[in-house]
């Protein structure tokens, strides 16, 4: 049956938010665009002109490519860890990721640095085992740095795809196997499918979220992974151009909610998450 | 349920292998911050040096830490209420427009997420510079953080809306409760735990939430993770990790409360079910 | 009930931020960056201003962005803005001058001397625990690029605006002469820049500096002077060359639209005290600004300050020519960094 | 209380579908009318509109001759029984029994004294203060039509009430709630998809199909006489022959039918040797099923025709052993009914019909 | 393939819950045999543990004489229909139906061959293509019929295989997979709790009781001569009586009675004037309902005992208003069945039945 609707209750339910939307949303990103234009909108023309943000702009959407897959496939397999260990693993694994989700981005980072650095936690946990004498040659190098940002992401995965688990219909997994699926055959006709939905509407959120990294790839992976945040914080920060920041601001604004948009009307993204 | 997870076999082998190595990139930074956080000594460093619980006892006694805790709990509180309060507004708007209209709602309640914070930021400080009397006052900085955090209560607490059986609703409109009754006797209870659940997770965004407060917080006022990151633009203090534990394992208990809380409800619910 | 909460927190920031505004006293809005060096400004200046002239210290977290709109003429909540000088060069013209009748810092430069509050010397210079090189470590900077005679990894800064010193002290170690240094041959600096990248481990902020060298994880570290500082004081033997070390006076700048110049030039007086700058020097190893620090501070202190006795191999930059080429510095540097 | 209910040529349209097409009915003060249909034929579409859940995009919605189409739901004063029951789970039984009083701002006591009054009427007294999830299904079916008229509504709609209870109980409750809608008088329109559920509890039956009303009649009337094809093979089993002056030509529509002859299985039987009936087939028996008070024979005749019989549970089944021929002919030829062409059209050319 | 199979003395515990209590059961080759009971009786746990689905505590299982303890599901070459059907929602119908075949590796070509055949046997050839989605709840039980089939297991096992159809869809499906059954030969084992399902497709049916097997008999057999009470009730309505050498004492149980009579309704008749029966009973009209093919008329006796009878619906009623007072009675004495108290203690013990 169809919910009954009348106007008042929609106006009620609605506008309130929306409003809302329009002073905490609308307002900030007015300003960004009164600051971007402030030189006349020759920032625009100038911010493609610069090569340290082309080169972020593409830095960053390789990065988020590369944390988005990760992510992803860590996430899958979190999540079905989570769904097939027995209870006591499942509740660890479940707790290591609200901890996780508790401990503020800067200090993990803080954590991971401890952890890489040429003398640090793992190089101290592999010579107390002996196995080595010389500095571990990781931080800062790509390796360091994917790691720690796919724990940063990985919740946005893993509880979409916990809920997907958890819903999977119990007579289709025993349909499977009482057919004879082996257990590549379960996956692929049972679990992947319950899956891909929350798998993917995760992947979309992780991918956008992904585009504001900054501090984590900067300290972690070295200087080189400067980020269009980076960047942007440069020209706020340092070089003094808000107009330039203002004006990189919106361009990522702008794509990262065209990306949503696109990938929302391909995937039913927010259909998945609302 | 044997075949529950016996039908993934061998597959189980890397799965659990992959879940064990994921917890442990979860786990083991956090150790390796609590570890530092009980050194004796000064210096933030693994393995710390000797144990003494001094940090946590500075950290405890110093206004300077405390304060902006206290603040903390108070911004990230009312952007909580706030971001619960307009997210759940617009759960259930939803359910009540048309497909259309919904999907671009519902797309304009996640967008939040998007918004790289920078930039954000830097419009809301402009805002707060244009309209004067904001300025010195907490405003933009919670109404800012209850953005961020309202897609997190929209998209939970939309789970639990989607999942609402219509016809409650209906039932209670035939028998003469007008909409205000049946939101407030009907559907609000009901929504109750995702709505906790939206409000648990909007507080911990807006708890470790930074890159706003850098921008909007008035002179002399700090949050915490704003203390935080100032403690470690000078000097890498364990403070900065013994705070940052006693944080997380606060958050931790709350939440194995509430989890408690809940599963001791759900047992109820099911003993009076096989009464 | 939300609207009530939110009256009060709104109230409880203006508590902290300024119930004294309306009284006989007022305030002042000092933005440094926080930490130490802010707790010994606490201790050394402003308890003892706060209870003499009944004026509040409000202390702010900087923020960059916030300052530069202030410099450069705009709106702000800072009364007191940490500076280094080649942003007071940068940005004289919305800046307020020291009142003729107050006491100047009388180791700066002249055309800065004018403007500068509370100013502090600070140093960037290469440091090493001592153990690391038993037989004596780099002299200068063409030791600190010879990585067969000083193995290890340096420590380097690695954020995108920190350019610090890296251009001179690259074109020193290539054989450049201190005076021939400025106008900055900024290709031949990068050039020789390359040629370590190998050997660097970057660090976003300073106090990483602190946790490279005590873990060994970096042999030599280019840092600004008080994180080596920071780890003598934590016991460790660290040796800190002076030698070719730069040096930049930083200090405090009261911009054109600050709210309470007659209490920032208030308290500007009360910092120029010998006395109080040799508490803060004690406690932060920052150069002090004013000769007559030095009459209070022991010997063995002065020696490990910046421009202190017997550092005299330091030099200073040209913040002119750095005021000038403000954004090319940055942007080279950062070019670099991405690589 | 208890009021006539009219619905007066209601159309509705949702996305796409035509949905109700100029459906008219009348329904008496205190009548019991069950609307049944196929799944998707409109039948909880109406149901909604006399609750006021649904617009209607043309037509009237009468109550006592009154228009009501400008009155929301709450103040329609109907009293609805949701498939799913619609309990609401968070409240004890009483609280949801006497939610209609809270709606209507009554004191707390009466509330209870209600709550009760109508739980014992539901047979369910001291029960109050249990919640939903502990009770059985039929218990919470009681409890939602306790809710449904603890207003003393003046219209009593039931959405498929019985669908979710298990054969032994809807038969139960089938019963019951015919004895309760009489006890209080009220005028119920119920949905259905079940035709015993319907012939059961109703004073007439509304057939609906495809959006339309096809026949709105006694349950006796219906089954006997349906008024074409489709009404007769939704109420139960039936053999459908072409016929010519009562004569049986096998398959509606053969050549030379003059209509089609409905002959329910029970009044079609296999014919004694010997005995002859103006109305008989001849056919092979294919499948015989014992069905507990009732054996059912299916038959095939020559041109193809399934011929269904069916018979008391004491007959003689030794002759209708599968692949024997038999005659089978109906011994009262006045039960046999007749659908003339003209009537028959009304399922293709889905004209309505008025009530 | 078929195979006969084996339960013996079958013991399950789920958590706190005895849920089968030393369950024998024997089936034959191409047998069809349905365990009927009610809701948690635990008919699917027994499924489970034919199909390796669930863990026996004690007892074995064997199949063809071969105890298939050690044999993991996926080896015990059964097939199983679902209640919700678990067709694969992103496959088509084909690609559905020819699973077991993927699972067994078996070349593309056969996989189209079996399906496109089973499809055909199921009438729904040519449908391959479509998804599950597109179909209706008939068409999608069919599928997964012939998905269970497919394999050509040694054993089919359907888990209420009809509760998602309508009624109409369920009578024809009932008839269907009966046939279909007889056409493979396969051993099949059916779960319901619908009594009418049972007796239409089974060649025997097994009445669970919590846990344990109350009777396992042919239809006719259960539905004439139930061993106890619960069985008499649960097979459609009965009338119980006390009974002392052929004399109706009133209710079950009552002083003197030295066992109790089940009469079905539709042996128990409203006497004309005069007639009389060895067994009879007077009693008030209180109800009368038009069901289609009967009337079933509800009465009550003098000491409170309903009485129930269902008449064809080619019989008068005109004598049988509300209110009035008839003889009931048993036409034919041999179709009243006497449970002797021995056989009806059963229930309360909760003593198994063997096969
Ligand atoms: N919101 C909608 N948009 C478009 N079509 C709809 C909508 N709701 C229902 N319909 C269509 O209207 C028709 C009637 O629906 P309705 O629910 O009234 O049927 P019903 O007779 O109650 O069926 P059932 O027995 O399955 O409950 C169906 O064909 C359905 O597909
Ligand atoms: N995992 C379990 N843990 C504990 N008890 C269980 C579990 N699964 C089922 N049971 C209990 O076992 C009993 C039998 O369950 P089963 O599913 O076999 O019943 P059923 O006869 O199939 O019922 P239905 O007709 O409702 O499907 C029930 O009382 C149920 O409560
Ligand atoms: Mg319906
Ligand atoms: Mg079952």
């Amino acid at each position: 049956m169809k919910p009954t609707r009348t106007q008042t209750e929609k106006r009620w339910l609605l506008w309130p938010p929306i409003v809302f939307f329009a002073i905490a949303l609308g307002a900030p990103i007015a300003m960004l665009i009164i600051q971007a234009f402030e030189s006349g909108g020759s920032a625009f023309g100038e911010m493609f002109a610069m090569n340290a943000f082309t080169a972020a702009l593409l830095r960053t959407l390789v990065m988020a490519v590369i944390v988005t897959l990760l992510t992803m496939l860590v996430g899958a397999l979190y999540g079905l860890g989570i769904w097939a260990a027995p209870s006591w693993l499942s509740m660890v694994l479940v707790a290591f990721l609200m901890l996780s989700l508790w401990t503020s981005i800067v200090v993990r980072t803080v954590g991971w640095m401890l952890i890489e650095i040429p003398r640090g936690a793992l190089f101290w946990l592999l010579n107390t085992l002996g196995l080595t004498d010389e500095p571990i040659e990781l931080y800062q190098t790509a390796i360091a740095m994917y790691p720690a940002m796919v724990a940063v992401m990985l919740p946005f995965v893993v509880l979409p795809v916990m809920t997907a688990m958890s819903g999977i219909d119990k007579e289709q997994l025993n349909a499977a196997v009482i057919f004879g699926a082996g257990p590549t055959l379960v996956l692929r006709s049972v679990i992947l499918p319950a899956l891909k939905p929350s798998l993917i509407s995760g992947g979309v959120l992780v991918f956008v979220m992904s585009l504001g990294f900054y501090v984590t790839p900067l300290l972690l992976g070295g200087p080189s992974n400067l980020t269009v945040s980076g960047v942007i914080n440069l020209q706020i920060n340092t070089t003094n151009r808000p107009d330039l920041g203002a004006a990189m601001s919106l361009l990522l604004v702008g794509a990262t909610v065209v990306i949503y948009l696109i990938a929302d009307k391909l995937f039913k993204v927010s259909e998945k998450w609302g | 349920m044997r075949t529950m997870t016996g039908a993934l076999g061998l597959y189980r082998v890397p799965i659990f292998a992959v879940s064990v190595l994921a917890g442990l990139m979860l786990f083991v930074p956090f150790l390796v911050l609590v570890a530092t956080s009980w050194t004796s000594g000064s210096l933030l460093l693994f393995p710390p040096q000797g144990f003494s619980l001094r940090w946590y006892e500075q950290v405890l006694q110093d206004p300077k830490w405390m304060d902006p805790f206290f603040l903390s709990l108070g911004v990230s509180g009312v952007a909580t209420v706030i971001a619960v309060i307009f997210g759940t507004l617009g759960a259930l708007a939803v359910t009540r427009l048309s497909q259309r209209s919904a999907r671009i709602v519902r797309t304009l309640f996640i967008v939040p997420i998007a918004l790289p914070p920078v930039a954000y930021a830097i419009g809301l400080y402009g805002m707060n510079l244009e309209l004067g009397f904001l300025r010195g006052t907490l405003v933009t900085l919670i109404l800012g953080e209850a953005l961020i955090a309202l897609p997190y209560v929209f998209v939970l607490v939309s789970a639990a809306t989607g999942k609402l059986d219509p016809n409650l609703r209906n039932a209670a409109v035939t028998m003469g409760a007008p909409w205000t009754l049946v939101l407030r006797r009907v559907e609000l209870p009901l929504l109750l735990p995702n709505i906790l659940a939206g409000a648990i997770f909007a507080f911990s965004i807006v708890f470790d939430e930074v890159v706003l407060s850098v921008f909007l917080l008035p002179p002399g006022v700090v949050t915490l993770p704003m203390k935080m990151l100032s403690a470690s633009t000078e000097a890498f203090s364990p403070a900065l990790t013994a705070t940052s534990t006693m944080v997380s394992l606060l958050a931790l208990i709350v939440l194995a409360l509430f989890a408690w809380f809940s599963q001791a409800s759900a047992r109820r619910t099911r003993k009076a079910a096989s009464k | 009930g939300v609207a009530a909460v939110t009256v009060a927190l709104v109230g409880c920031s203006s508590a902290t931020g300024g119930d004294s505004s309306g009284s006989e006293g007022g305030e002042v809005v000092w933005a440094d960056y926080g930490g130490p060096t802010n707790e010994s400004r606490q201790i050394a200046y402003f308890d003892g201003f706060e209870e003499e002239t009944g004026i509040k210290v409000i202390s702010a977290s900087l923020s960059d962005a916030i300052m530069a709109k202030m410099l450069e003429g705009g709106e702000g909540d800072y009364d007191l803005i940490q500076v280094s000088s080649d942003s007071l060069i940068k940005y004289k013209d919305n800046i307020v001058a020291l009142p003729d009748s107050a006491t100047k810092s009388d180791t700066l430069p002249e055309g800065i001397r004018d403007y500068a509050i509370g100013g502090f010397l600070i140093g960037i210079a290469q440091g090493w625990i001592t153990d690391t090189y038993p037989d004596g470590g780099p002299q200068d900077w063409a030791d600190f690029f010879d990585t067969k005679k000083f193995p290890g990894k340096r420590a380097w800064p690695g954020s995108p605006g920190s350019y610090d010193a890296s251009f001179e002290l690259a074109l020193l170690a290539d054989g450049v002469a201190q005076e021939d240094l400025y106008p900055l041959d900024l290709d031949r600096a990068t050039a020789k820049l390359d040629s370590i990248r190998g050997d660097l481990v970057f660090y976003e902020s300073y106090p990483e500096v602190q946790t490279l060298l005590s873990t060994g994880s970096a042999s030599i570290a280019v840092s600004v002077t008080g994180q080596f500082t920071a780890l003598i004081n934590q016991g460790l033997d660290v040796t800190v060359q002076w030698n070719e070390a730069f040096l930049s006076p930083n200090f405090f700048v009261v911009p054109a639209k600050a709210k309470n110049p007659e209490n920032a030039f208030e308290i500007a007086e009360w910092l120029t005290d010998g006395e109080r700058q040799a508490v803060f020097t004690e406690r932060t190893f920052y150069g002090p600004a004013n000769e007559v620090t030095f009459d209070f501070l022991e010997n063995s202190t002065a020696k490990r300050l910046p421009g202190g006795p017997g550092n005299d191999g330091s030099i200073y930059f040209d913040e002119q020519f750095r005021a000038d080429n403000l954004d090319e510095l940055v942007g080279r540097y950062t070019d670099w960094l991405a690589g | 209380m208890t009021i006539p209910v009219t619905i007066d040529k209601v159309d509705v349209t949702l996305g796409p579908n035509h949905v109700l097409k100029q459906v008219c009915l009348d329904v008496k003060a205190g009548e019991f009318v069950t609307l049944l249909g196929a799944s998707g034929s409109g039948k909880s579409t109406l149901l909604n509109v006399i609750a006021g859940l649904q617009k209607v995009d043309t037509g009237h919605v009468l109550f006592n001759g009154e228009n009501v189409e400008k009155r929301a739901p709450q103040d329609r004063n109907v009293g609805v029984v949701f498939q799913s029951y619609a309990l609401f789970p968070h409240m004890t039984i009483g609280d949801n029994v006497s939610f209609p009083l809270l709606a209507a701002k009554r004191p707390v006591k009466e509330r209870k004294a209600v709550a009760a009054e109508m739980l014992e009427l539901v047979q369910l007294g001291g029960m109050a203060d249990r919640m939903p999830a502990s009770l059985s299904g039929g218990q919470r079916q009681r409890v939602a039509l306790a809710r449904a008229i603890a207003s003393n509504p003046g219209v009593l709609l039931l959405d498929e009430p019985m669908a979710a209870l298990d054969k032994q109980l809807r038969e139960h409750m089938q019963v019951e709630i015919k004895r309760i809608q009489e006890r209080v008088g009220i005028t119920t329109i119920a949905v259905t998809h079940d035709q015993t559920e319907a012939f059961t509890m109703s004073d007439r039956v509304a057939i609906m199909h495809q959006g339309c009303f096809v026949q709105i009649d006694a349950p006796q009337e219906l089954y006997r006489k349906p008024v074409n094809e489709y009404v007769a093979k939704f109420l139960g089993e039936a053999n459908l022959f072409g016929t010519a002056d009562g004569v049986l030509l096998g398959q509606p529509g053969t050549q030379g039918s003059q209509g089609t002859a409905v002959i329910r299985p029970e009044d079609l039987q296999p014919l004694h040797d010997g005995e002859t009936a103006r109305v008989s087939i001849e056919a092979t028996v294919s499948l015989v099923s014992f069905q507990g008070e009732r054996y059912r024979v299916e038959a095939r005749a020559a041109d193809g025709t399934t011929v269904i019989s069916t018979m008391p549970s004491n007959s003689d089944m030794s002759r209708l052993a599968v692949g024997s021929l038999m005659e089978f002919g109906c011994r009262q030829p006045e039960r046999m009914h007749v659908i003339v062409p003209q009537d028959s059209s009304a399922v293709v050319v889905e004209e309505p019909v008025a009530a």
